[in-house]
């Protein structure tokens, strides 16, 4: 609960962000990621003087991965301890509600994990996405790569399993429609429910169909379990392509290190040459021990966006301030961590993802050429 | 005394024993009715003084687990017929009323009027599936209600929106968010209001004491020549349609549908504690429920925010109530009384044989 | 000689409200009938409970044999050799005839011994060796109760408490369970009865007992209280006063 | 039309996974049928389960099968419990209903204080031999599989033994039919009612590890099996665990082939279907069969 | 006099067990009929079928007149036809007061939603319970009474539904004799008043004081019917019933 009233408002005190995170409950796992994101970026500015002058202070709610409370949790930030400034939740399915209470506060809301599509067709005005691009995009320079193969190596046909979310859905029918656009077939299309523990069964759809490339649209543990399952079957794709789940750091142990060949996009690299990436890096390795990950990374940029709003507009606080801070972000391009970003109308980031690849026990960037670490291994290994 | 308990003397029981019992009931009704305008004047009072929009929300949110609960009692406190069910009608009146906003272009309080409705519809042959079987095969039908339409509406996409969830519009697009917090608190006093009065007025009637000799044995009211089938029907019907205005109310209020929110065994289950917890025989029950674990639930989530100890406190509540307080708050407290006047305790006959053969020579005399 | 069991000045009730039984005494020695009569909800199935141990007195004492065994539960109590067959239907609906049966053995361990007692009660209700593997619960009012009392002989206890054992039974077993009550006597077992069949039960009982308002209304030796004409009116029944009257209307 | 290979190894999937269930629902069966109680916490205990092997794995390193030697005597002391501390005091007349309902308090108990120890992150045993599997005519039969499945079919036999040849299995049900005449003949009641219980959640602690064997856990996973069990029950004939096994089979069986046309989600109805089928057709179920009590 | 209820054939099986074989039975109107018989004769099967609680496998029953075999048991009771059951029903947690009057009939749709304790009804609840005998019981719930007591509380709720027709199963079972009187005396009464009764009972005493016809069930149909001097002397009854 929150006792401090409105003190913080204005004047000299710090400056209050007020973030809900899903830290239990179905994405607990990757609303963590975002609170450490969240936490390295509040630190690394405070280190270096705050913003205006002013030292930040986050106030993190626990929505419990739940639409209700992720409302009643900005409608409390917002309406109740009046906070300066406000940070989106994680994943696509808190970030709409949680959206709307924003926008009828009037507050700029940059949030890490909203990338489907939906989010950009409610209409917000004040909502941007802090990531290089939208969920439909992910897996744009894989499917240019394949389509690029000479035709006697270019994969025929293709088996789609995707949860029911808007963001794994999103992946996965991005990619199917370049794909089938260029003449690959698809012979399974598989949706099962976020809950689903048992994938047995589309598993031995997909194995049945022998297609060439199989793609997961995957959150996390869906794509562990997707994946064993088809281990079971002894299928053999030539091209298997998963979002979100094999760039985890537990991943390859999770199933026991069979990873060879498996594909995923991602919207960031330890290793980009971004200028902020390196100071980023380091600090959050001294910070928590390990190096950033995706959602990590996510969410620094998020605070990265609103810290370029604030120190260019000159104001952090409800009212007035935050029209001018949307208008800013809506005209300017922000360096981030993953690179610089800029938005349309509706808050969509105009940028890719880039491939990872699973070899050797290690995931690397593959595509697209100008940034890879590794050569893109067509077909893949056995796993 | 507005109340289902069947233990308490009916009004104006004449005859009834001497002595201090006498003159309670009077004293009871007056205090009730002092009670009832108290809270009136309480729910009325709020957001004027409700220091924020926020709490002003949280006390729509008690409210709606008001109506809810209140709703949910028509069926499990007057038959019997436990429901974990019920949050399905409540998602049911809330997508119907998204659905007819968003797909048929209705206005929100036409499409809010119609889902009801058309929720009423659809809980007769849910009712005539769901009260063909008794107690424990019940409780098991109206989970599984929960868990189909949950699937259906994951499911189905096109129409439901699935999993992406349906976005209502705002009826007042516009009011700011605290007036429109406002605006729905007081239609949300409205509704819990008529839910009241509707059983209240059941409560006290024939149809009512039919219900509850259902609730006792359904087979000898039968005999007795209770429609049992049509009353139960009947009545479930009545708590459907109140559960999806509350539930549509919801979703005007509220904006965003998931199925996995609307469709939550946990609402279900939140509506049989509230009732339980403030006791089911009792009109003010829910409410009463509804106001210490709406309260609770708001208080757990500030204290424990970030861990999941909320659930933890949810389940001792509920255990406790059903350990030691299976009758609910209302009428523990009513015992606390009674236990001052122990003069109608006792079940005994009190009048020996001969003492009954007199009192019967006389009153036969006149006959015989 | 001490009684068979026996009850002194027992307090006892339900709950939290006032006592049923209000300083009820009882003895039954060895060998004997007591019969115990009275209005309906004078306390008699109160005193039976108390008796087997179902409920505990709330003050004076429970003595078998002369022990005080106030406060056991019923089993400790069958092992005192007291058994009680309830009032109303107490079979175990949902299993077999069989079942049920072989169940009022449950505490014997000999094999042979089961056999002979099972004979014994298929020989004397014919309902239970017809009805061998119904589910009981499926049996009329009254082949239940013969179920219930086959149930009860499985054993054969010093003290008998048998709670209107005759209630919705037949004529021919009605006979039989009376038959079987002196059966017992004769055995030497300890019988306390209760039955609203009073005449019938008061001439086979060797002592009477009027229970009223949880005390001892008068007691004696059972033909007495038969003979007594105030009792016969207040608690017997009899031929009716006057014939059936022609109403007013 | 799916190939030949699809549906058998379908079909082989399908009876694997109904052993699993007629495992997790035999615990259900006992308590409901013979004790009329509705045990809505018994799929938490289950993942309580699944959560201890998955843990003992982790920690420890054994095989998660090993934690059955602690995890089996604990749900079996934890039932007693449960049934001589809660259950038993609770008023013999509502006993149906205030069941569901300590039985749900107890269920979301579990649930938060495995969200607390655990927290909501999914988990998954890896096992060395996770992924291997065994061919049987062109259809692949992964080892976890087999293995869930047998601890299924032996934990079954021997419940079914206990309860139809001991005097307990006897002495139960009589106990839960008439607890005064059970009583009167010289039947420990509590005794006998409390390890009832502590058999049923027994059955939890080796269903628990089966399930943990081959898929992932998490607090709220038991929401997603009570469904399903509650209607396998239902349809096989409240009470009776060969009608459960007999159903939980073709209801596993069903589901898995109808997964085939018509995907993961809408094959899940066929347990409400069959539910609602039961109990408009046949409710005492379709293979059980006990008396309906009426007059 | 003309029927008001009977039977023709109605017969009965529960799996292997035949509970009624061809009961063809006829109760005329304004009489007090005694149904008796041994134990798992029939008749509380008889009286299942005849007020819709079970289905008879064949057979018809019509009431003055009218086919009633598959009417539902509510539709049976509103035709005129109360009855009460052998292992006796009473509403356990509701008052003596409430198990009566919640045999009044609402009456209409509208009828429902009136008052259920009118000053009327409640007057006539009272009447009921104080000519059985238990008026002293009126505020007590029926879980706490007595055996005998409940069954008293039963028949008072019977009475008060006002049917023209009362099938009692085992009025007796378990009533005090002084008391039984009493209810003797009362079914005289009310059939002075014009109301039908049959009547099983296993108390001769009774059955042949009160009845004026009686029928006498074996094996799941009749064997024999009259009057009482008639079956106190008839040797199938003997045989198969009395036991002499
Ligand atoms: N479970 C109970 N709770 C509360 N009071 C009870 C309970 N059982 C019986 N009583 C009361 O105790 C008194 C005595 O009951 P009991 O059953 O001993 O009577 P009884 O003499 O056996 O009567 P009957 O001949 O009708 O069987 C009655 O007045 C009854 O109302
Ligand atoms: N639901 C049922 N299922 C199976 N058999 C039944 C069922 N109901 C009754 N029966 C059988 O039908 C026969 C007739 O039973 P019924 O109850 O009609 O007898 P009754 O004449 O009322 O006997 P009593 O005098 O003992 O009450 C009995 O043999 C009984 O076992
Ligand atoms: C890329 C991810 C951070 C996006 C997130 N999983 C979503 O649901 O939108
Ligand atoms: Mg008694
Ligand atoms: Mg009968």
């Amino acid at each position: 609960g929150g006792g401090d009233d409105g003190e913080s408002s204005g004047g000299d005190g710090p400056i209050v962000v007020g973030i809900s995170l899903p830290l239990t409950g179905d994405f607990s796992e990757p609303g963590k990621g975002v609170q450490q994101g969240y936490e390295a970026w509040a630190k690394i500015v405070n280190d270096s003087g705050g913003l205006l002058g002013r030292q930040v202070e986050l106030k993190i709610l626990d929505d419990q991965s739940n639409a209700d409370r992720v409302v009643a949790d900005y409608e409390q930030l917002i309406g109740s301890d009046k906070v300066d400034l406000v940070f989106g939740p994680f994943s696509t399915r808190l970030v709409v509600p949680s959206a709307r209470v924003a926008e009828e506060y009037g507050m700029l809301f940059v949030e890490p994990a909203g990338a489907a599509n939906e989010v950009f067709q409610q209409g917000f005005k004040n909502l941007f996405y802090a990531a290089p691009a939208v969920a439909n995009d992910h897996y744009n320079y894989l499917a240019e790569h394949i389509l690029a193969l000479p035709a006697d190596q270019r994969p025929k046909t293709a088996a789609y399993a995707a949860m029911d979310d808007p963001f794994a859905q999103g992946t996965a029918y991005g990619l199917k429609a370049k794909l089938e656009a260029g003449g690959v077939r698809t012979v399974a299309n598989e949706v099962y429910p976020p809950n689903t523990t048992d994938f047995s069964s589309i598993a031995a759809k997909i194995a049945d169909s022998r297609a060439d490339v199989v793609v997961g649209g995957s959150q996390y543990q869906d794509g562990v379990n997707l994946i064993v399952a088809l281990q079971q079957l002894n299928y053999q794709p030539k091209l298997a392509a998963f979002s979100t789940a094999p760039t985890n750091p537990e991943f390859a142990s999770a199933i026991g290190n069979k990873t060879e060949g498996i594909l995923s996009p991602t919207g960031y690299s330890q290793d980009a040459p971004y200028p902020s990436n390196k100071e980023f890096v380091e600090k959050y390795t001294a910070q928590f021990g390990s190096p950033p990950e995706e959602d990590q990374a996510n969410a620094y940029t998020t605070g990265q966006v609103v810290a370029a709003a604030v120190t260019a507009v000159g104001c952090a606080e409800q009212g007035e301030c935050q029209q001018k801070l949307v208008d800013w972000v809506r005209a300017n391009k922000v360096d981030t961590v993953v690179g610089p970003l800029t938005w349309d109308e509706t808050g969509k980031p105009k940028g890719a993802h880039m491939i990872q690849q699973w070899s050797g026990g290690e995931i690397k960037i593959v595509l697209p050429a100008d940034a890879k670490e590794a050569e893109f291994l067509y077909p893949k290994p056995a796993w | 005394m507005p109340s289902a308990s069947d233990t308490v003397t009916a009004p104006g029981a004449a005859p009834a024993p001497p002595g201090p019992a006498a003159g309670r009931p009077r004293l009871g009704r007056v205090l009730t009715i002092a009670a009832v305008v108290a809270l009136a004047a309480a729910v009325l009072a709020f957001p004027g003084l409700a220091p924020n929009p926020y709490i002003l929300s949280a006390g729509i949110v008690v409210l709606n687990y008001a109506v809810l609960s209140t709703s949910w009692n028509f069926v499990g406190g007057f038959t019997g017929y436990i429901s974990l069910g019920h949050g399905a009608l409540a998602g049911l009146g809330g997508y119907g009323t998204g659905l007819l906003v968003t797909k048929a272009g209705l206005p929100s309080l036409a499409a809010l009027v119609l889902a009801m409705l058309l929720v009423a519809l659809i809980a007769v042959p849910i009712g005539f599936a769901a009260l063909r079987v008794r107690g424990a095969s019940f409780v098991i039908v109206s989970i599984a209600l929960v868990l189909i339409m949950l699937l259906v509406f994951q499911s189905w996409a096109s129409v439901t929106g699935g999993s992406r969830g349906l976005v209502v519009p705002r009826p007042f697009p516009d009011l700011l968010r605290p007036e429109h917090h406002r605006v729905f608190y007081y239609l949300y006093a409205g509704l819990l209001a008529l839910a009241l009065g509707v059983w209240w007025l059941i409560d006290r009637s024939r149809f009512g004491l039919g219900l509850k000799a259902i609730r006792e044995d359904e087979d000898k009211a039968e005999a007795l020549g209770t429609p049992t089938f049509a009353y139960k029907l009947v009545v479930f019907v009545v708590s459907a349609a109140f559960t999806a205005l509350s539930g549509g109310l919801y979703a005007l209020w509220f904006g965003d549908l998931d199925p996995v929110f609307q469709f939550s065994i946990l609402t279900g289950s939140y509506m049989v504690l509230m009732a339980l917890l403030g006791g089911v025989r009792n009109l003010f029950g829910p409410l009463v429920g509804a106001l210490v674990v709406g309260t609770a639930l708001e208080f757990f989530k500030g204290s424990f925010g970030n861990t999941p100890l909320h659930l933890v406190a949810t389940g001792v509540l509920l255990g406790l109530v059903v350990m030691f307080m299976p009758d609910g708050v209302l009428p523990a407290l009513r015992n606390l009384f009674a236990r001052f006047d122990r003069t109608r305790q006792s079940s005994i006959r009190e009048v020996s044989a001969a003492e009954l053969r007199d009192q019967r020579l006389q009153s036969t005399g006149g006959k015989a | 000689m001490a009684s068979e069991i026996e009850l002194v000045d027992v307090q006892a009730g339900y709950g939290r409200a006032a006592p049923v039984l209000r300083g009820f005494s009882v003895a039954v020695p060895a060998g004997s009938v007591v019969c115990l009569v009275g209005p309906n909800g004078a306390g008699k199935s109160t005193v039976l409970k108390v008796a087997s141990g179902l409920l505990k007195p709330r003050s004076g004492k429970l003595l078998v044999r002369g022990r005080d065994v106030s406060g056991l539960g019923p089993q400790r109590m069958l092992a005192e050799g007291v058994a009680l067959v309830l009032q109303g239907h107490s079979v175990f609906r949902e299993m077999t005839v069989e079942e049920n049966v072989l169940l009022g053995g449950y505490t014997i361990a000999d094999k042979a011994k089961i056999a002979e007692r099972v004979e014994f009660v298929k020989d004397l209700f014919p309902v239970v060796a017809d009805r061998w593997r119904s589910l009981a619960g499926l049996l009329s009012g009254g082949q239940q109760k013969q179920v219930e009392f086959a149930r009860s002989l499985m054993v054969d206890p010093k003290v008998v408490l048998l709670d209107e054992p005759s209630m919705g039974l037949d004529p021919k077993a009605t006979s039989t369970i009376f038959e079987q009550v002196v059966r017992m006597r004769d055995a030497g077992a300890a019988v306390l009865l209760v039955e609203q069949n009073a005449r019938r039960a008061l001439e086979t009982a060797d002592i009477g007992c009027v229970l009223d308002l949880g005390r001892v209304h008068i007691s004696g030796p059972a033909s007495e209280l038969l003979a007594d004409p105030q009792l016969g009116e207040l608690y017997l029944g009899g031929r009716p006063a006057e014939p059936p009257v022609a109403p007013k209307r | 039309m799916p190939s030949g290979a699809l549906l058998f190894q379908s079909v082989i999937l399908g009876l694997l996974l109904g052993g699993l269930y007629a495992l997790l629902a035999a615990g259900l069966t006992l308590y409901f049928g013979i004790m009329r109680v509705v045990m809505i916490a018994h799929s938490a205990f289950l993942i309580l389960a699944a959560y201890l092997a998955w843990f003992t794995h982790e920690r420890l390193g054994i095989d998660p099968l090993l934690s059955m030697v602690v995890t089996v005597p604990l749900f079996f002391a934890a039932g007693v419990l449960m049934q001589r501390g809660l259950l038993s005091r609770l008023r013999p007349m509502t006993l149906t209903m205030m069941s569901v309902l300590l039985t749900f308090a107890i269920a979301v108990l579990i649930e938060g204080l495995l969200g607390y120890a655990f927290t909501g992150t999914q988990r998954r045993i890896q096992l060395g031999y996770g992924s291997a599997s065994i061919g049987l005519f062109g259809a692949r039969i992964a080892v976890v599989k087999l293995i869930a499945f047998g601890l299924a079919a032996v934990a079954l036999l021997a419940l079914y033994l206990l309860m139809k040849k001991t005097k307990f299995g006897w002495a139960l049900r009589a106990t839960i039919q008439q607890p005064d005449a059970a009583r009167l003949v010289g039947i420990d009641t509590e005794k006998i009612a409390g390890y009832g219980f502590g058999l049923g959640l027994a059955t939890a602690a080796i269903g628990g590890t089966a399930l943990s064997l081959d898929t992932t856990i998490y607090p709220s996973l038991h929401w997603h099996w009570i469904g399903p069990l509650m209607a396998i029950i239902v349809v096989g004939g409240l009470g009776s665990v060969p009608g459960a096994a007999a159903a939980a089979l073709l209801l596993g069986l069903m589901q898995s082939l109808l997964q085939i046309p018509m995907g993961t989600t809408w094959a899940q109805t066929i347990f409400y279907l069959a539910l609602f089928a039961t109990l408009a057709f046949r409710p005492q179920g379709f293979f059980g069969g006990r008396l309906a009590q009426r007059f | 006099m003309t029927a008001s209820l009977e039977t023709t054939d109605l017969r009965k099986a529960f799996g292997g067990v035949t509970a009624l074989d061809g009961a063809t039975v006829r109760f005329r109107h304004g009489q007090v009929n005694a149904l008796i018989g041994p134990n798992g004769s029939g008749k509380t099967t008889f009286f299942n079928c005849v007020t819709g609680m079970i289905r008879p496998d064949s057979g018809r029953t019509t009431y003055r007149g009218a086919d009633i075999t598959r009417k539902a048991p509510h539709a049976i009771a509103r035709a005129g036809i109360g009855r009460t059951f052998q292992l006796c029903r009473v509403f356990p947690r509701m008052t003596a007061l409430d198990n009566v009057l919640a045999a009044v009939r609402p009456g209409g749709v509208l009828g429902g939603l009136r008052g259920a304790r009118s000053r009327a009804q409640t007057d006539r609840a009272r009447e009921w319970l104080t000519r059985l005998g238990i008026e002293h019981l009126t505020d007590v719930e029926a879980r706490n009474m007595s055996w005998g007591q409940q069954k008293l509380l039963e028949l008072a709720g019977v009475l008060m539904a006002d049917p023209e027709t009362v099938l009692l199963d085992e009025p007796a079972g378990g009533v005090n004799p002084a008391l039984l009187d009493r209810i003797g005396t009362l079914v005289r009464e009310l059939n002075a008043e014009g109301r039908t009764f049959v009547i099983v009972e296993h108390n001769m005493d009774l059955v042949m004081s009160i009845s004026d016809h009686i029928v006498v069930f074996d094996r799941g149909r009749p064997i024999a019917e009259g009057p009482p001097s008639m079956i106190r002397t008839d040797e199938r009854v003997l045989g198969a019933y009395l036991g002499v």
